[in-house]
């Protein structure tokens, strides 16, 4: 039997993997930007679990605007990433420390 | 009969006035109208105060004591200006004023040179006024308002010449160890209050009985007797004003102000304050047998040690300082065995001759043009003859020859202490004793090497008499030969010298065994030496009669006198051998047996030492440095330090974000339960 | 009756800023006039005080209450008693003053130090009125604004050190009393200082309080250790900063420490008297010693500041014993009534002698005292007041100094022979440090030829002085008036102690 | 279905995205030059969607949409502040965009969506409304950051505050994700209840903790404050302005509204929780803002600090409490805007005034700015009688009232080390000569100068006059 | 027959499996596109885990907005940038150790929070779009357009967020590209382009050629 705790417990995991992406990923903005969508992943899978266990339709409600606003997000995070690699002919990360202090 | 308040008022606000007059409005009244203006205010103060002394002891008038105004007051405690006259203040007045108004007209001719003339003027009324204040009070508080008051006064004159670095050197230290005696005079006062619930003279005498059986902690387990603490604090305070040892040793050092001064203040009235207040306090020091034990000793070995070193110095006005000094130790002593109408007496007497001999060896010094080093001077007696002739009548006053006023009073105190059973009599008779034969030492040395023997100095008629330089470094050269000094000092000098001669005579039977103080002096019947002596005194002229015996005190004077006499007269040779002889004696004497180094290095010098020490390390290292500074500087190590956290890169801070959900879940892991009971 | 007088004393120099201020740098003489009438404006409306007070009744007077932040129950409360009015008008007296004394001294930006001084002296006038502890508290902090500006940007070469030292400082410890209040308002719900007084408080709870208060006033007063940042401050304060900075400024904490800590924690402040005695005694001993080799005159004089509010601080504390212990009321108002009289005198005193230091810096821009020396040679009416007001400093008999002094000395005897030993050492060290300056600075011979080219005070110079020179004199020849209009405050702040709140 | 009178409660919110909109064409098809009428227009829009505000103010709680929209009084507050505060920033920023060629219609337009998100976001009833309004928010903060584009150091914070964001937003749908597994219900009054009747079990704090990350995020509280330093010094500084000002506003809603609306219940969990956060911010904030040299970044660190003053208010969790917070959180918004309209204001062609030590002898070419800017500083430190005192006294007071008397102290000491800071500005302004070619005011622009002239003195006036607003949030909040 | 239940844990343990696994890839692999085709993956699988949860509108909203769109974007962007690989890779393995522990403490403290023995109690129970007699897109579409129809709106205006915050961030006028103005080129003046001067045959002297006065950039 699938129980609620495979669901929440698979997006936990994915969950750090996101996490650990964002820190672990010392390189390339693009990857961070995927760890995003993957930490999105995560909460959609727990919503999706619980309005699937909870018979509720909100938290599929909810899911549904994640991922609208998560393509609108991954919009303005992709120009963003494309001005920087015009300003600074990079995406590195461990380059991107002109502010620090 | 009543004495009349607006007297007393005038007689004190008078040269207030004049001070005040000749101070502020120096360039409009000029020098004429600044010493008209001071001498007519002193006039009247003195006429009136003699006045108030008549109706006192002849016109029947009843002591007078009354507030003027209420300086505050809080509670029932209160502070006021008011005036106690009887017969003990209303003779303090009327020498003050007396020998006050005497010192102004001499200081006509005297400063008639110095630019700081009207000042001067204002100064010595100023002083007067101040004086006037001390002795008039009721109270406490007023006291010590002219206690201060002259202290400051001292201060102003004695740097007078305020270009003299030795003269400003000398004021701070007389006021610095002034003030040390007044710390302990305030808190006399303040003991006075505490113990007594009052600072008026009337109501704290009377309630003096309830004192004893009161006591004072001074550590947890010693208890002191309220009396002992109250008239041992007190006596401090005499001990400053009245330079007893060991704080007399700016009297000496205040002989660098102008010589009227020095007679004034620092021979007649300022330094006889400490005796006057003992006096006027006997209801307090008759219930402590210790602390006049400790007022004796202390007057004692000021009477004989002090006068020791006015036998080796050269210094004219010196060696009547330190003369002075020994005169103060006889009052002292004379307090400490209750004979306090004696040391008033005295105190009276030496008024007289003591201003007459600074007045006339200030007549000297001005012939000498401000050379005051007996070295250079010698055979004066035919240049100024009245100078010369009050002069020895003053010193035979000093040396106590029969008949003279000094006699009266000194002898006096000396069998007096001879008959006083209290602990440390003896010490003090030895020293009292001694002290005539010191007395007589000095005295004739100072007078044969001043007036006569060879003169010792020469007439230069090319030099500046105004440039001192060459005056410091020449001081036998003098400018033009030494002449008699105009009438405005020989005149004063007479009118002192009369009564250093007599008024002892007339006055030692009233004063001591008349009971003529009444009720301003009193002593326990239990312990007055003077009962006994009272028996035997028939009158004065009998008693001067028995001061002639080679036995007694005179023989001591006698001697003195033919070594003196052989030594400076006719063989000055030997005070070179006999200074070779005895140097160790001699260097601790000249050393003025190193008191002055010891408080400097110990006070002065200490105190700058320690002040250093506060700057540098407590102040500067530990509260600046390490606390104040420190606490900022650590705060900027620490800030730099995190600032280092914030480097820049995006997955630091994303890890830092983690990291901190990290610790949340960890601490409601930790905590969760904990927090969930509340 | 026109009952809105406290208001008008607070808010009329404040708003003498604005036509200061708008007359801008380019016309300084017009804000000198303008600065010099509203402070003498100030000064004649304080005056109306006198008449209006009965200081025979005692007590909070001229109340004037309204509302401010009336939801949280914060209320703009002014009153005043016989302490507030002598410190009130201590305060417009030294405003007059120093803007005389700055008349032509300030030449950058004229208008602006006015309007700090007004600004000044409203805040300080603000403290001494108000009688809601926030309010206050608003006041007690607000004159760190000017004084922080008047000392950075008129101040000498160290300014900066200086100024900042000084507010960050006394901010830390005016924070500390901000906690206190406001733990006060969370018991009490209210900042109102009669209802704080007789709020019952535990020991620990008024141990903590205490702590904050006194932390917070000595600072202000300042009490050792904490005291550095006044020498500082006063070195390179401008000449009227440093007038009012020790005139008035330092005294609202000792003023503080009557309103807050004597009435709300009199348990607490009976337990730690003698910390408060040992420190005012430090105070007076250890800082004369610090005093006595000082090279800066404006350090040797702060110095002695610091000194001088030792006697504030003992004759306030004393009375905790006095009252309590020995059950002796009078001697406690004694004490009391001699911190009073000294916070006022000490006004005048270091006002005077600071003004003093000013008139010579102004000639010869120095404050070291070896470049001076024989100064009397040149200016012989300027030493009379010189001298006048060091002997005042050294508490002599018949200048104000002395009252104060003499008062508390009295009553610490009766708490302690060994407290008005020690505090009494005050006569010797005082004197010493004072003297010893004025041996150097006046006495002796010219030895600086730039001293030699000096004048005397000119008219403007001497009208400050003699204002100085007649208070000070007038509150030591007669204290009475001064000490009526404040006895019967003294009496019930005393009567405060005695109050148990456990 | 919506009826009228749910279009009706949520009327200026519609208006200003139809006005957003219209502005938004009219940006498409007016001339380069005539962009002023743009500026003037997206100001009198704002101020209209004031006056609706304020206008359709409601005494009681008014729900739209099904409990999707709740307008209530403390709402209107932080709406009427926001609208008011992106007035002063469109007023401070016209002439530093003229200047530097960047005066484009995107900077308006976006700035309104992003106050639409607020406004939406404080009103939100359901956790939703909550997410998509501070996603609207958040998106058009990150695009705004990043609009000066050819500039690195834009981009650079862009992109920071992007990825930062954008995973703060994860945790906070996380936190919404168990929250809501927990509870059953994504509304925020059933939520209220379901906690109420006494279902709370871990798996709802558990999410309660990451909604605090989020937050604390928005907040910029320490540790989650990384992203605010580089933030503000990267984007241009009218953007800047923008963020300290209304993105401050807006976070203590969402606080407000997830914290008290919501999670009210659970505040034996969160209360201690942002009283550490608040001692870490005040804290880090405050130190490292010693060292800083850069004025935006300074600011920074002291916003930081603020907040972590701003949650002491929050963790008193009662309606005194958020008034408290609400008044320093309006406070603090209107004092950023004076010293970063200072900043603007000073800032011209070529210059652009980002040193701490551009502002030297600020006192002796405009004395009146240097009196504009010393005001926004002592208030910033919290010195009475200005504005911030109170602000700070009454959080001080809200945590002592709380309880917690360590955190009040935490709390003054830390403002004692930030009062060096900003007295150093001061200090560099009157105390410093001033450099050639150094700071001035020069801009000419007279609105600016009334405009930031009205704002500082409001700081003086309502330091003086302080008890009608707290008055005000104080009703709002449903306290007499 | 093997049991409906057993064969969805099945399933759901492969699909689990592969988008843990794919996840870790995108995280770790050293080509970015491979890192976006692993997301895709990642996707996909979870698009498969939904349809498990009997989420089918969901799962193909997934597959269409993610797969088909946001991940077109992601590789379009990678492409365009140039991106050196090789440099990218260096220092991944130096902060492994770290970051591996605190993904794992996180993990733990997170799973010990959840309480995953009481959700092991609720098991996949009747579908309640089921309940409510509807297709699970049609229980999702009547709550989205009657109980979340603000949301709705509001997303709808995100959206718009989004457009005009990637136009104004992207799209910039070239300085080199030529573009006919219409209204300017009516404006014209003939008199502001071709002025006629008449001039000496003289050679001018040689004037400096001027400085360089572009303001230099912010």
């Amino acid at each position: 039997m699938i129980t609620l705790a495979h669901f929440i417990v698979l997006g936990a995991i994915l969950f750090c993997i996101a996490v650990a992406g964002l820190f672990i990923n010392r390189k390339n903005v693009i990857v961070l930007l995927m760890s995003i969508e993957l930490l999105l992943l995560a909460v959609n899978i727990n919503f999706v679990a619980f309005s699937r266990f909870g018979h509720d339709v909100a938290g599929q409600v909810f899911v549904f605007f994640i991922l609208t606003v998560a393509a609108a997000e991954s919009a303005i995070g992709l120009a963003i990433l494309v001005l920087l690699f015009r300003n600074r002919s990079t995406v590195n990360v461990a380059e991107i420390d002109s502010m620090k202090g | 009969m009543v004495l009349s308040t607006s007297i007393l008022l005038i007689i004190a606000l008078a040269p207030l006035a004049g001070c005040l007059i000749a101070g502020l409005l120096r360039h409009q009244v000029g020098r004429v109208g600044s010493h008209t203006v001071t001498i007519a205010g002193l006039a009247l103060s003195t006429a009136l105060s003699f006045y108030v002394l008549y109706q006192l002891v002849w016109g029947g008038a009843q002591a007078y004591d009354e507030n003027i105004y209420t300086w505050f007051q809080v509670g029932h405690i209160n502070a006021s200006f008011g005036f106690m006259i009887d017969r003990l203040s209303a003779l303090m007045m009327a020498v003050v004023s007396f020998v006050s108004l005497l010192v102004h007209i001499y200081t006509i001719g005297y400063m008639a040179e110095d630019p700081g003339y009207q000042r001067f003027f204002s100064y010595i009324s100023l002083f007067t006024f101040s004086m006037l204040i001390l002795v008039m009070a009721n109270n406490f508080f007023q006291l010590f308002v002219g206690w201060e008051l002259v202290g400051l006064v001292s201060y102003l004159l004695i740097g007078f010449w305020f270009k003299k670095p030795t003269a400003i050197f000398a004021n701070l230290k007389a006021f610095l160890v002034n003030r040390v005696g007044d710390w302990g005079f305030i808190l006399g006062i303040a003991a006075v209050l505490y113990f007594l619930g009052t600072l008026d003279y009337a109501t704290a005498f009377a309630g003096a009985s309830t004192l004893p059986g009161k006591t004072l902690a001074i550590t947890a387990n010693t208890h002191w007797d309220a009396a002992t603490v109250i008239c041992i604090l007190l006596f401090v305070g005499a001990m400053g004003k009245s330079a007893q040892v060991p704080l007399h040793v700016w009297l000496p050092d205040s002989m660098e102000g102008p010589t009227p001064i020095s007679a004034l203040i620092h021979a007649a009235t300022m330094v006889t304050a400490g005796i006057f207040m003992v006096a006027r306090m006997s209801p307090l020091f008759e219930l402590s047998s210790t602390a006049l034990s400790f007022v004796m000793v202390i007057g004692a070995t000021g009477a004989l040690f002090t006068g020791l070193i006015g036998v080796v110095h050269n210094d004219i006005k010196r060696v009547i300082a330190y003369s002075t000094l020994s005169q103060l130790g006889y009052m002292t002593v004379a307090l400490g065995v209750s004979m306090y109408a004696g040391a008033v007496f005295h105190l009276m007497t030496h008024a007289f001759f003591k201003a007459l001999l600074f007045l006339g060896s200030g007549s000297v010094i001005m012939a000498m043009h401000h050379n005051q080093d007996m070295r250079y001077m010698g055979g004066l007696r035919k240049y100024m003859p009245i100078t010369w002739l009050t002069m020895w009548a003053g010193s035979l006053a000093l040396v106590a020859f029969p008949f003279t006023s000094g006699f009266y009073s000194k002898d006096l105190i000396i069998e007096t202490v001879g008959e006083s059973h209290r602990w440390g009599a003896n010490y003090a008779y030895f020293c009292v004793y001694l002290g005539v034969f010191v007395t007589s030492l000095y005295t004739f040395r100072m007078m044969y090497l001043t007036f006569h023997g060879k003169e010792r100095f020469s007439v230069d008629h090319h030099l500046d008499p105004h440039d001192e330089h060459a005056a410091h470094h020449h001081p036998e050269v003098l400018p033009h030969a030494p002449k008699e000094s105009p009438l405005v000092v020989t005149i004063p000098l007479i009118l002192l010298a009369i009564p250093s001669i007599v008024i002892g005579y007339f006055t030692v039977k009233p004063l001591l065994f008349g009971n003529w103080f009444g009720n301003s002096i009193y002593v326990d019947p239990a312990n007055n030496p003077m009962a006994e002596i009272a028996e035997h005194f028939t009158n004065a002229a009998a008693m001067g009669l028995h001061g002639i015996s080679l036995l007694g005190p005179f023989g001591l004077v006698v001697l003195a006198f033919v070594i003196q006499t052989y030594i400076y007269l006719f063989n000055p040779v030997v005070a070179d051998r006999i200074k070779r002889l005895l140097k160790p004696l001699w260097v601790v004497l000249d050393r003025k047996y190193w008191m002055d180094d010891i408080q400097y290095g110990l006070f002065a010098s200490g105190g700058r030492w320690l002040s250093h020490v506060f700057r540098r390390v407590s102040e500067g290292m530990i509260i600046d440095g390490a606390m104040v500074n420190g606490t900022v500087h650590r705060t900027h190590d620490i800030a730099r330090g995190m600032r280092r956290l914030q480097t820049g890169y995006l997955y630091q801070y994303a890890f830092a974000m983690i990291v901190g959900l990290i610790l949340l879940l960890g601490a409601y892991l930790l905590f969760g339960p904990m927090l969930a009971a509340q | 009756m026109f009952n809105h007088l406290l208001s008008l004393l607070i808010w009329l120099p404040l708003a003498g800023t604005v036509p200061v201020l708008m007359a801008g740098s380019s016309r300084p003489n017009l804000a000198r006039w303008l600065a010099l009438l509203f402070m003498v404006l100030t000064f004649v409306a304080s005056l109306f005080l006198l008449p209006q007070y009965n200081a025979d009744l005692g007590g909070m007077q001229l109340v004037e209450h309204h509302a401010w932040a009336s939801t949280i129950n914060v209320h703009y409360n002014l009153a005043v008693d016989g302490i507030s009015i002598a410190l009130i008008i201590l305060t417009t007296i030294i405003g007059v003053l120093v803007v005389a004394g700055a008349w032509e001294i300030i030449k950058t930006n004229t208008h602006q130090y006015m309007a700090a001084m007004l600004a000044l002296e409203s805040m300080l006038i603000g403290v001494f009125c108000a009688t809601d502890a926030l309010l206050f508290y608003v006041f007690f902090e607000a004159m760190l604004i000017p004084m922080f500006i008047l000392i950075g940007v008129w101040g000498g070469p160290r300014r900066v050190y200086a100024t900042l030292k000084f507010f960050i400082y006394t901010f830390l410890g005016s924070i500390c009393f901000l906690i206190g209040i406001l733990y006060l308002y969370s018991k009490a719900g209210t900042f109102d200082l009669h209802t704080l007084a007789a709020l019952p408080l535990s020991m620990t709870e008024q141990s903590w309080l205490f702590g904050a208060f006194v932390l917070a006033f000595a600072i202000k007063v300042p009490m050792v250790p904490v005291h550095t940042w006044l020498p500082d401050a006063h070195v390179e304060a401008p000449t009227g900063g440093s007038v009012y900075l020790a005139a008035v400024m330092l005294k609202v904490g000792t003023y503080g420490m009557l309103r807050f800590i004597l009435p709300i924690t009199p348990d607490a402040g009976m337990h730690y008297m003698w910390l408060i005695v040992v420190l005012s005694l430090v105070a007076i001993i250890y800082i004369g010693y610090v005093a006595l080799t000082q090279e800066d005159m404006k350090k040797l004089v702060a110095y002695s500041s610091i000194a001088h509010m030792g006697f504030v601080t003992l004759g306030m504390f004393i009375a905790f014993v006095l009252v309590r212990d020995l059950g002796s009321v009078e001697t406690a108002r004694l004490g009391m009534q001699g911190a009073v009289i000294q916070m006022i005198s000490h006004g005048f005193v270091s006002g005077a002698m600071f003004t003093c230091i000013g008139i010579m810096y102004d000639q010869l821009h120095t404050r070291i005292i070896k470049e001076y020396g024989g100064l009397v040679n040149v200016m012989p009416w300027f030493a009379v007041f010189y001298v006048l007001f060091a002997f005042s400093n050294t508490g002599l008999p018949g200048t104000s100094g002395f009252v104060g002094e003499f008062m508390v000395i009295l009553a610490s005897f009766h708490m302690s022979a060994w407290v008005a030993f020690f505090a009494a050492f005050t006569l010797v060290i005082g004197a010493g440090y004072t003297l010893w300056l004025v041996k150097r600075v006046m006495w002796g011979r010219i030895h600086n030829p730039h001293v030699a080219q000096m004048r005397d005070i000119n008219k403007r110079e001497a009208f400050v002085l003699t204002v100085f020179a007649l208070m000070i004199l007038f509150i030591g020849i007669w204290p009475q008036p001064l000490v009526h209009l404040t006895d019967s405050s003294v009496a019930q702040l005393v009567q405060q102690l005695a109050i148990h709140k456990l | 279905m919506p009826t009228i009178n749910d279009i009706l409660v949520l009327l200026p919110e519609f208006y200003l995205v139809a006005a957003a909109c219209l502005l938004l064409l009219m940006d498409a098809f007016i001339k380069p030059e005539q962009r002023g009428t743009l500026h003037w227009c997206s100001i009198v829009v704002l101020l209209v969607a004031i006056y609706l505000v304020i206008a359709g103010q409601p005494d009681v709680t008014v729900t739209a949409f099904g409990n999707m929209f709740i307008r209530d009084p403390a709402s209107e507050i932080i709406k009427v502040f926001v609208l008011l505060c992106t007035v002063l920033v469109f007023i401070f920023s016209r002439p530093y965009l003229i200047d530097r060629k960047r005066f484009v219609g995107e900077f308006y337009t976006l700035m309104i969506f992003a106050v639409i998100g607020v406004m939406l976001m404080v009103s939100a009833g359901n956790l939703v409304m909550i997410y998509l309004g501070l996603e609207m928010l958040t998106l058009s903060s990150y695009a705004l950051v990043a609009l000066n584009r050819d500039s690195p150091l834009s981009s650079e914070a862009a992109i920071k505050y992007f990825v930062l964001g954008a995973l703060t937003s994860g945790m906070l749908l996380y936190g919404m994700s168990m929250v809501y597994g927990a509870a059953g219900t994504l509304d925020l009054a059933q939520l209220h209840e379901a906690i109420a009747q006494g279902t709370v079990s871990r798996l709802m704090v558990f999410g309660l903790i990451f909604m605090l990350v989020g937050i604390a995020f928005e907040l910029g509280a320490a540790p989650f404050h990384m992203w605010i330093p580089d933030v503000y010094q990267g984007a241009s500084t009218p953007v800047t302005t923008f963020i300290a000002s209304v993105s401050k506003l807006a976070a203590f809603g969402l606080a407000w509204r997830l914290l008290d609306t919501g999670l009210a219940g659970l505040s034996n969990y969160w209360q201690p929780m942002l009283a550490v956060i608040s001692v870490l911010s005040m804290g880090i904030g405050n130190l490292v803002a010693l060292v800083q040299t850069n004025i935006k970044r300074m600011l920074a660190y002291s916003t930081i600090a603020h907040m972590g003053f701003l949650l002491m208010g929050i963790t008193n969790a009662t309606p005194g409490g958020y008034a408290s917070a609400m008044f320093y959180a309006i406070c603090y918004a209107l004092m950023s805007t004076v010293a970063f309209g200072v900043v603007l204001a000073m800032a011209r062609a070529g210059f652009e005034c980002e040193e701490i030590s551009d502002l030297k002898g600020l006192n002796e070419r405009s004395p009146w700015f240097a009196g504009m800017m010393a005001i926004s500083m002592f208030s910033l430190a919290g010195v009475p009688p200005l504005f911030g005192f109170y602000a700070k006294y009454l959080v001080l007071q809200a945590a002592i009232n709380a309880g917690y008397l360590w955190l009040a102290i935490c709390g003054i000491v830390m403002a004692i080390i930030g009062l060096w800071y900003y007295l150093h500005v001061i200090k560099v302004m009157y105390f410093d000569q001033p450099e050639e070619g150094g700071a001035t005011v020069s801009a000419s622009d007279s609105s600016l100068r009334v405009v930031l002239s009205l704002n500082g003195l409001a700081l003086l006036a309502l330091g003086v006059y302080w008890g009608p607003l707290l008055g005000w949030c104080r009703r709002s909040l449903g306290l007499s | 027959m093997i049991d409906p239940n057993f064969f969805q844990l099945i399933c759901f343990y492969a699909f689990g499996a592969i988008t843990v696994g794919a996840a870790i890839a995108v995280i770790s692999l050293r080509n970015t596109v491979h890192a976006v085709l692993s997301l895709v993956l990642t996707f996909f699988s979870t698009a498969c885990i939904w349809m498990l949860a009997e989420a089918e509108f969901l799962a193909v909203a997934l597959i269409v907005v993610y797969v088909g769109a946001v991940m077109v974007l992601f590789l379009f962007v990678v492409m365009m940038l140039d991106i050196d690989q090789v440099k990218i890779r260096e220092g991944f393995v130096r902060f492994l150790p770290v970051g591996l522990v605190v993904a794992v403490v996180m993990l733990v403290e997170m799973l010990a929070l959840i309480g995953v023995r009481a959700m092991h109690a609720q098991t996949l129970g009747v579908n309640p779009a089921t309940v409510a007699g509807q297709s699970n897109t049609a229980w999702l579409g009547t709550a989205l357009y009657t109980h979340y129809l603000l949301p709705f709106e509001v997303a709808a205006l995100i959206l718009t967020v989004g457009v005009v915050a990637a136009v104004a961030l992207t799209l910039r006028q070239r300085s080199g590209s030529k573009r006919q103005m219409a209204a300017e080129q009516v404006a014209v003046d003939p008199r502001a382009r071709v002025r006629l001067v008449k001039m000496d045959a003289v050679r001018p002297p040689v004037a400096e050629p001027p400085a360089a006065s572009e303001e230099p950039k912010a």
